[in-house]
């Protein structure tokens, strides 16, 4: 067990350093200079040099990618090009709305989808399978951006409910906070819903079909019991690997929902980055989702085996 | 009683909040007049009127200025403004190691002397009728040697109002400084909101989140505003003149036949129904038309399909292919696909490819890798940069800068506008770009809400006299 | 719940968009280069059966050539996934537990592990954004989906026993996932390459609304609907028409491959006679 | 008590039951026999009220005078697990996997409101004791995949007769296990009748286990009831030719011949293989797992050597070592004085001397390929002699199939004509030794019988070696001459198959044997 955390460490610090090269040297290529937007069209060279200079942006690549290496072990970040402030300041901030906006994007999608999916299954081929099965269909295809302007366009502007976006922050208090961050979630949350419901739907009726359903039968259980109890669980391990996926994506993925609810998040803070050639800001955060994607990854395998005790040996 | 604070919306978050230190418009719409102020400073029609200089006096030649500072100047941090400050700050801005984005505006400067608290002395080398013109903008503004450094992140001024606190990626805000040495103004506290995304500001003004959004991003929906009682939309000009710029050194573009063959293929009209929707004033040289030395050359390049063919087949460019790079902003990204269109009408087939703006200043600013762009040049009074031979479109013919030279050491007004007037003609037969429109400033605001800017002589948004009618 | 109406709803929606990109080619009914001022948001009817967008092109025709850049992007990308990935997967099954396997499969997890649209976004920054970066992006991320399908169902045919037989017939690896583990699982790559090609739609939408995908004058549906989202107040058509097109493709894409995985599953088909 | 009359079935409309009539009472046990696919599990399902989706049911079922069919589900769910109890074919998957033993037995008691939770888990304990999973050595909060196929079978009778069923069905409940642990759960079954008085529905296809078992034996063909009787009787008498015909296929011996003199076909000494060990406890790692431990045995040309064994006792290891799939790890295998390695490294040469017909029929086949493609699949060696076509046809007739049936695919075949193409397919090449992995296995009786009758046949005619690998003692007693018996990896006895088989010396041997059911020859 040891050994296996250790090489599992070993592989997983492998492959950070394998990422923090491959985003240095994509980030190395990208035509364009933090020193020339910030000093716009009318800057002499002598000054976009100086600039340069005070951004410590002349030194060799190597010394750089070192320099910012070292910096990420020990857990400094560096400061940002253009807001002259730490990094691991922003991204705090940013974290303080992107981090609960996944999470209630994601307790909101589980919350809908696996009770959908649990009462779908146990209704296979009947009216209001097919009903909930081509809901799910159309809450795939609808482009979340569209459903979000809709959102936006009932909630906030005609019935004036919420507010058409923006945070409050939250030392506002946990109420306005979480009120602001209703619709985005919602937004978020609906298409992956209709992806989890499907998937929960599969996995229970293939465990449906399992011989061990039927022993449950023989000894008594009702169907709803033996779904309950039995399947359920035994499904779960697709519809974590779907949830660990999902988080991953809502992390990061929200730039255009966060652009549409104009949230200071994660999402838009690398976009913005990335425009404004804050070169250090967009290596920093896309190392940072790296390694949560990778814990991530992580925790669902031991979620797997808190599920499934066949993959606890190994 | 009315309400004393505001919410503005910008489109843009500014980079930092220092405004001598990079070239963010979104610098400056922040903390413009209410944070920071200079020696001199813009009226809101333009003129430029005391700062923090209450007078100001120069020699015949105009090369010494005298500066009279106002009594009693505090910066927010408690210390007083004084003399020292001004010089620290001039200095600072024209050093070896200045980062200051408009340098230019500092290098006709001699030397600076404190030569009492009150009293500051600039000697220029040469004459500058335009210098108090140059302290009025944002790059020049007064700061504290010890504040000087953390302005970025903290911005200590002498303004009407203090910087409280910046939320990264959403918004800043402001509160009253109680002790202004001017009038103290109606609001309380301001707070400036960043929303990037068109629809989101529309949806954001409509909720009543923002109660102004003094620049706004889509001006297709304002006609919703104006039929809306409870909002006023206010239409006022900036000193954008927007043109499609043309790189005067590639062949066959340094012929003026084929340039004027392309001014002749576009309908301004057409343009800016499309792109604008409706919103902006043609214009037919690179001035902007709200100034009294404006001259309407929009005839020299009317819209004339037949002349633009004629021209080309005589320039021997019939099957000119060009490429067309277009930078972020609307005006670029939908007036790009108008102009495309209506040079493949003319017989001049267009590649588009859309750049960010960082790729925008490395390949058509820095490397002038383009053939035509289109941009929007918001300096006042910028049409200096058409003497520049290795600025973007690289125009600097040498009759030109002469002309520029005897506008530098002219200070007699007629003189003045008589050579403003024919450098304008000058670029304009000579077609160095084509010259669209003048960008106008399409605001939104909760219709109690008084004392805004209508027009833009530069990118701010002064909050002194904003207040909310009862 | 039986195959045949997903099936077909599902082949007649995507057909008819097939089918209108295709004739997009030969024929569309105006020009969609040529913009009329003049002629800007028409309302539906006469020469314009959809109206005119805000630059006086026809809609229909910004649909159908529309639908040719959404297409040829979800497919191209998807073509990329299946063409690196398929391979890869079938190697590391026929290496299992070995290093080719590992490899493959941890190259996988860092591609995963990156966000998309971030990675797209700085593909763009890189290359400058056009309809082929996009297909990058997109193809990019395809790649570890089809590997990992690939593996999951190989490692299974692996352990058959006329995979052994093979083996003894002296067959190699590489000709044996050829000839044996490919064919097997072919269907659930048709039916995968209908989910990613739906997801490339969606991806391709997503990321021209942000401005990275298809350049004008090229139409794209993601494009379109970007650029008419402020519009939505004055003219509703122009968000709506695109949005339904993405909408109606997708929803037809994904009835397609549920249609077809009913179908090619032998379970699913015996219980249906 | 349980009564059936004239029960009839179809699914999806196609009859799978036709008139079938039962009837089993207190403390009697009942045999149900049938070659595979005669309706004998439906026949079952049908008693639990368990069918598939698409089933229609006719006729009468009562228990104890109370009609079942006429019964909702929610009653029936009442009846099931306290008045009737089942056993299911597989026990590799009857059981939730992520459940720990003691609550799935316990869920019976408590489901029906026969006990607290904890009184339940301490019942269950108790009765999982009773089939042999003492506390001590099997505590119930084991789960299912830390038990072997034969403890977990003893779970599902633990689950079974929780409440005392009336009636237990036990459906095939030892085809998966191997004869020792077959045994035991047959005496297990056994002793829970004679003691709790409960009847007893064995459902099985082979008559030695009901010969030894059953008080009554039913014979099932194509849903049918074709005899029935006191079991001994049925079996002495077989009045019907089905019975008949089951009887002599089960004891069927084909004629053997003489090996070939001179140098031994393969030679395998002091072979080596094992498989990494799981890890135990956080740091401890067990010794690696011995599959195969020093086995030395030799093949003559024209023999038939058995290898017997019970299940996970390396056989299959073996085999795969000696067909060059898998490598050593040490010791050495020959054929033809050639060394056998694995992988790429062996040569074509070699490489064609061997052939395998492998367990799974339907598994050896790629389904997308037409039968002559299949069976030509060994000439990729050499490339496709010219005379291939006329070689696939002898092929197919060797095995007793028709020519024309090399364009058909493999799904449109009975498993026994598959395991028949599987044998074309390893002589197509003509091998010298084939080997026989549980080939006959998962075949019924009477198919059984025709392959090997065809095995034999075609050894006499081509002079082939056969290692025949099985766990069923009298496949091996009909067919081989010689037979290794392997226990944990290593080779225990050898002889001739007569002599180990009638006065074996090792007690692993007589172990094996003592267990194995036999069906007594009438007089
Ligand atoms: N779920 C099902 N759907 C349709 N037909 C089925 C199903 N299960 C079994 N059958 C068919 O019903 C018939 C009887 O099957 P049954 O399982 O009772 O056979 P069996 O006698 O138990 O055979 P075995 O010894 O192989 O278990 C067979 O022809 C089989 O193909
Ligand atoms: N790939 C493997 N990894 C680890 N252990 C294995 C592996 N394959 C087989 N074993 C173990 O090696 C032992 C011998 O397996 P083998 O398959 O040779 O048994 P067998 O005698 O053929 O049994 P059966 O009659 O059930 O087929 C078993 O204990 C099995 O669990
Ligand atoms: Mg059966
Ligand atoms: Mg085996």
């Amino acid at each position: 067990m040891l050994r296996y955390a250790l090489t599992r460490l070993l592989s997983l610090s492998l492959s950070l350093i394998a990422a923090s090269i491959a985003i240095f040297a994509a980030i190395e290529v990208i035509p364009g200079d933090p020193a020339a937007y910030m000093l716009g069209l009318n800057a002499a060279p002598e000054t976009v040099a100086a600039l340069r200079d005070e951004l410590g942006l002349s030194g060799s690549v190597w010394a750089r990618y070192l320099d910012w290496a070292s910096g990420l072990a020990t857990g400094d970040f560096g400061i940002s090009y253009t807001y002259r402030v730490p990094v691991a300041d922003l991204v705090a901030q940013r974290l303080a709305v992107s981090l609960p906006l996944a999470a209630y994007a994601l307790a909101l999608s589980t919350a809908i989808a696996l009770p959908v999916g649990l009462w779908a299954a146990a209704r296979r081929g009947r009216g209001a399978d097919l009903g909930i099965m081509a809901a799910t269909q159309l809450g795939i295809a609808v482009p979340n951006f569209w459903f979000a302007m809709l959102l936006v366009l009932v909630f906030a502007v005609k019935l004036r409910w919420v507010s058409a976006g923006g945070f409050p922050g939250w030392e506002a208090g946990l109420g306005p906070g979480i009120k602001a961050l209703t619709l985005p979630a919602v937004a978020l949350a609906l298409p992956q819903a209709a992806i989890l419901a499907r998937v929960m739907r599969s996995a229970l009726i293939e465990t449906l079909g399992q011989d061990y359903i039927r022993s449950a039968r023989a000894k008594g259980l009702s169907r709803a019991q033996a779904l309950r109890r039995h399947a359920f669980r035994n499904a779960l391990i697709p519809v974590l690997t779907i949830l660990g996926l999902q988080f991953s994506f809502l992390l990061a993925g929200a730039i255009i929902i966060e652009n549409v609810f104009f949230l200071p998040g994660l999402g838009r803070l690398i976009f913005q980055a990335i425009t404004q050639r804050d070169l250090i800001v967009v290596e920093s955060v896309v190392m940072l989702l790296v390694f949560a994607v990778i814990l991530v990854t992580f925790l669902v395998d031991l979620a797997y085996a808190a599920v499934d005790p066949r993959l606890r040996r190994r | 009683a009315p309400p004393d604070a505001i919410t503005l919306g910008m489109v843009l978050e500014p980079p930092n909040l220092d405004p001598t230190s990079g070239a963010a418009a979104a610098t400056d719409e922040v903390v413009y007049a209410n944070v920071f102020e200079g020696l001199t400073r813009f009226a809101p029609d333009g003129t430029v009127v005391p700062g923090l200089a209450a007078s100001w006096e120069t020699n015949e030649t105009a090369t010494v200025y005298t500066f009279h500072l106002r009594e009693g100047v505090r910066f927010h941090d408690g210390t007083a403004m004084e003399a020292d400050d001004v010089v620290f700050s001039l200095d600072r801005a024209r050093g070896p190691d200045s980062t200051n984005a408009q340098k230019a505006l500092f290098d006709g400067i001699d030397s600076i002397a404190a030569t009492d608290p009150l009293t500051v002395t600039v000697t220029l080398a040469r004459p500058d009728g335009a210098f108090p013109f140059k302290m009025a903008w944002g790059d020049a503004v007064i700061v504290a040697p010890e504040t000087a450094g953390t302005a970025a992140t903290a911005p200590v001024g002498t303004g009407p109002f203090r910087f409280d606190r910046w939320v990264h990626g959403d918004r800043v805000e402001l509160v009253r400084n109680p002790d202004y040495w001017g009038p103290a103004p109606a609001l309380a506290r301001a707070t400036f909101k960043f929303i990037p995304d068109p629809n989101a500001a529309y949806a954001a003004m409509m909720a009543g989140d923002v109660d102004a959004f003094p620049n706004f991003p889509a001006p297709e929906t304002l006609p919703q505003f104006e039929a809306d009682p409870r909002f006023k939309v206010i239409v006022g000009t900036t000193e954008g003149e927007t043109i499609l710029a043309i790189n005067n050194r590639r062949p066959p573009l340094d012929g003026i036949r084929v340039r004027e063959a392309i001014a002749h293929a576009i309908d301004r009209q057409d343009v800016i129904d499309g792109a604008m929707f409706g919103y902006g004033t043609p214009i037919g040289t690179h001035f902007a038309p709200h100034h009294p030395d404006y001259v309407d050359l929009t005839g020299l390049s009317r819209h004339d399909l037949k002349k633009a063919r004629a021209l080309l087949a005589e320039a021997g460019q019939t099957d000119l292919k060009l490429r067309l790079a277009l930078p972020p902003p609307s005006y670029a990204r939908r007036g790009g696909e108008i102009v495309a269109a209506e040079l493949r009408a003319a017989g001049i087939e267009t590649e588009i490819t859309n750049l960010e703006w960082a790729q925008w200043l490395d390949q058509v600013f820095k490397r002038n890798d383009f053939d035509l762009t289109i941009v929007s040049h918001t300096e006042p009074m910028d049409i200096g940069i058409y003497a520049r031979p290795d600025y973007y479109f690289g125009y600097g013919k040498p009759d030109f800068v002469a002309l520029m030279d005897r506008l530098a050491g002219a200070t007699a007004p007629d003189e003045r506008s008589e050579i403003l007037k024919a450098a304008q003609r000058m670029i304009a037969e000579d077609h160095v770009n084509v010259y669209l429109f003048q960008l106008a400033k399409t605001g939104v605001a909760n219709a109690r809400i008084e004392g805004l800017w209508e027009n833009a002589p530069t990118q701010a948004n002064d909050l002194t006299a904003v207040r909310w009618a009862d | 719940m039986s195959a045949r109406p997903t099936l077909i709803a599902g082949g007649v929606l995507s057909g008819t968009v097939l089918a209108l990109a295709a004739l997009s080619l030969v024929w569309v009914p105006h020009d969609v280069t040529a913009l009329n001022i003049a002629e800007r948001l028409r309302p539906p009817g006469g020469p314009h059966p959809l109206g005119t967008d805000h630059l006086g092109r026809d809609m229909l025709s910004m649909l159908m050539v529309g639908a040719r850049s959404s297409i040829a992007v979800a497919l191209v990308a998807v073509g990329i996934g299946m063409g690196a990935g398929v391979p890869l997967g079938l190697m590391a099954a026929a290496g299992r537990g070995g290093w080719l396997d590992e490899i493959v499969m941890r190259m996988n997890d860092l591609i995963f592990a990156f966000p998309a649209l971030v990675i797209a976004i700085l593909i763009t920054a890189i290359l400058g954004p056009s309809a082929l970066n996009a297909i990058l992006a997109i193809g990019i991320f395809n790649i570890p989906v089809f590997a990992r399908v690939t593996r999951g169902a190989a490692l299974s045919l692996w352990t058959l026993d006329y995979i052994r037989a093979a083996e003894l017939a002296g067959k190699g690896r590489a000709r044996i996932s050829a000839e044996h583990v490919l064919p097997n699982i072919a269907n659930l790559l048709i039916v995968q390459a209908t989910i990613q090609f739906s997801l490339g739609i969606l991806a391709e939408a997503g990321l021209s609304y942000v401005g990275l995908g298809a350049q004008p004058p090229t139409p794209s549906w993601g494009r379109m609907l970007a650029e008419a989202q402020t519009m939505i107040y004055t003219a509703p058509r122009l968000a709506i028409l695109p949005g339904l097109a993405i909408v109606l493709t997708v929803l037809g894409l994904n009835l397609l491959g549920d249609g077809l995985r009913d179908a090619l599953d032998p379970r699913l088909r015996r219980a249906a006679r | 008590m349980i009564l059936l009359r004239d029960l009839g079935l179809s699914l999806h409309g196609r009859p799978v039951l036709n008139g079938v009539s039962l009837e089993i009472g207190r403390g009697e046990i009942l045999g149900l026999a049938g070659e595979s696919g005669s309706g004998k599990s439906m026949t079952a399902l049908a008693i639990m009220g368990l069918l598939p989706e698409g089933a229609e049911l006719r006729g009468h079922l009562r228990l104890n005078g109370l009609d079942l069919l006429s019964l909702s589900d929610r009653q029936m769910c009442a009846i099931r697990g306290r008045d009737l109890g089942m056993i299911f074919q597989e026990p590799m998957t009857a059981l939730n996997p992520v459940q720990r033993i003691g609550d799935q037995v316990a869920e019976t008691l408590i489901v029906h409101g026969e006990a607290t939770r904890a009184e339940a888990r301490r019942a269950a304990a108790r009765l999982l004791h009773r089939v042999g999973l003492p506390p001590e050595r099997f505590p119930p909060t084991r789960y299912p995949h830390e038990l072997s196929g034969g403890q977990r079978q003893r779970v599902c009778i633990a689950m079974a007769i929780a409440l005392r069923p009336q009636l237990l069905i036990a459906d095939e409940p030892t085809t998966a296990l191997d004869v020792t642990t077959q045994a035991r759960i047959l005496d297990l079954l056994k002793g829970l009748v004679a003691e709790t008085g409960m009847g007893l529905l064995l459902i099985t296809h082979d008559l030695a286990v009901i010969s030894g078992v059953a008080d009554r034996l039913a014979v099932m063909r194509r849903g049918e009831i074709v005899e029935e009787g006191p079991a001994a009787a049925v079996l002495a008498a077989r009045k019907h030719p089905y019975t008949r015909a089951l009887v002599a296929a089960s004891a069927h011996r084909p004629a053997t011949p003489p090996p070939l003199p001179g140098p031994p076909l393969l030679e395998v000494r002091e072979a080596r293989r094992s498989y990494p060990a799981a890890h135990s406890g956080l740091f401890r790692r067990l010794p690696p797992h011995r599959a195969v431990d020093g086995v030395s045995f030799g093949i003559a040309r024209g023999e038939s050597l058995g290898l017997v064994g019970e299940s996970g006792c390396g056989k299959s290891t073996l085999a795969r070592a000696v067909l060059g799939l898998d490598p050593l790890q040490g010791g050495e295998i020959r054929l033809d004085g050639e060394v056998v390695r694995a992988g790429a490294a062996m040569p074509a040469r070699l490489r064609r001397k061997m052939n395998a017909v492998f367990q799974d029929p339907y598994g050896s086949f790629n389904p997308r390929h037409r039968v002559a493609r299949l069976i030509a699949e060994p000439f990729h060696l050499d490339g496709r002699p010219s005379d291939a076509d006329d070689r696939i046809d002898a092929a197919l007739e060797a095995v007793g199939l028709d020519p024309k049936d090399r364009d058909r695919f493999i799904h449109e075949f009975s498993g026994g004509q598959r395991q028949r193409i599987a044998i074309a397919r390893a002589l197509i090449a003509r091998p010298d030794l084939i080997v026989l992995d549980e080939a006959v296995s998962a075949l019924d009786v009477r198919v059984r019988a025709q392959i090997l009758d065809l095995l034999a046949d075609l050894r006499a005619r081509f002079g082939l070696s056969y290692l025949f690998i099985s766990h069923d003692l009298s496949v091996v007693r009909s067919s081989t001459e010689r037979v290794l018996v392997m226990q944990a990896g290593r080779i225990v006895e050898e002889g001739a198959t007569e002599k180990v088989l009638h006065n074996p010396a090792h007690a692993y041997t007589k172990a094996l044997l003592s267990a194995a059911p036999k069906l007594k020859e009438p007089d």
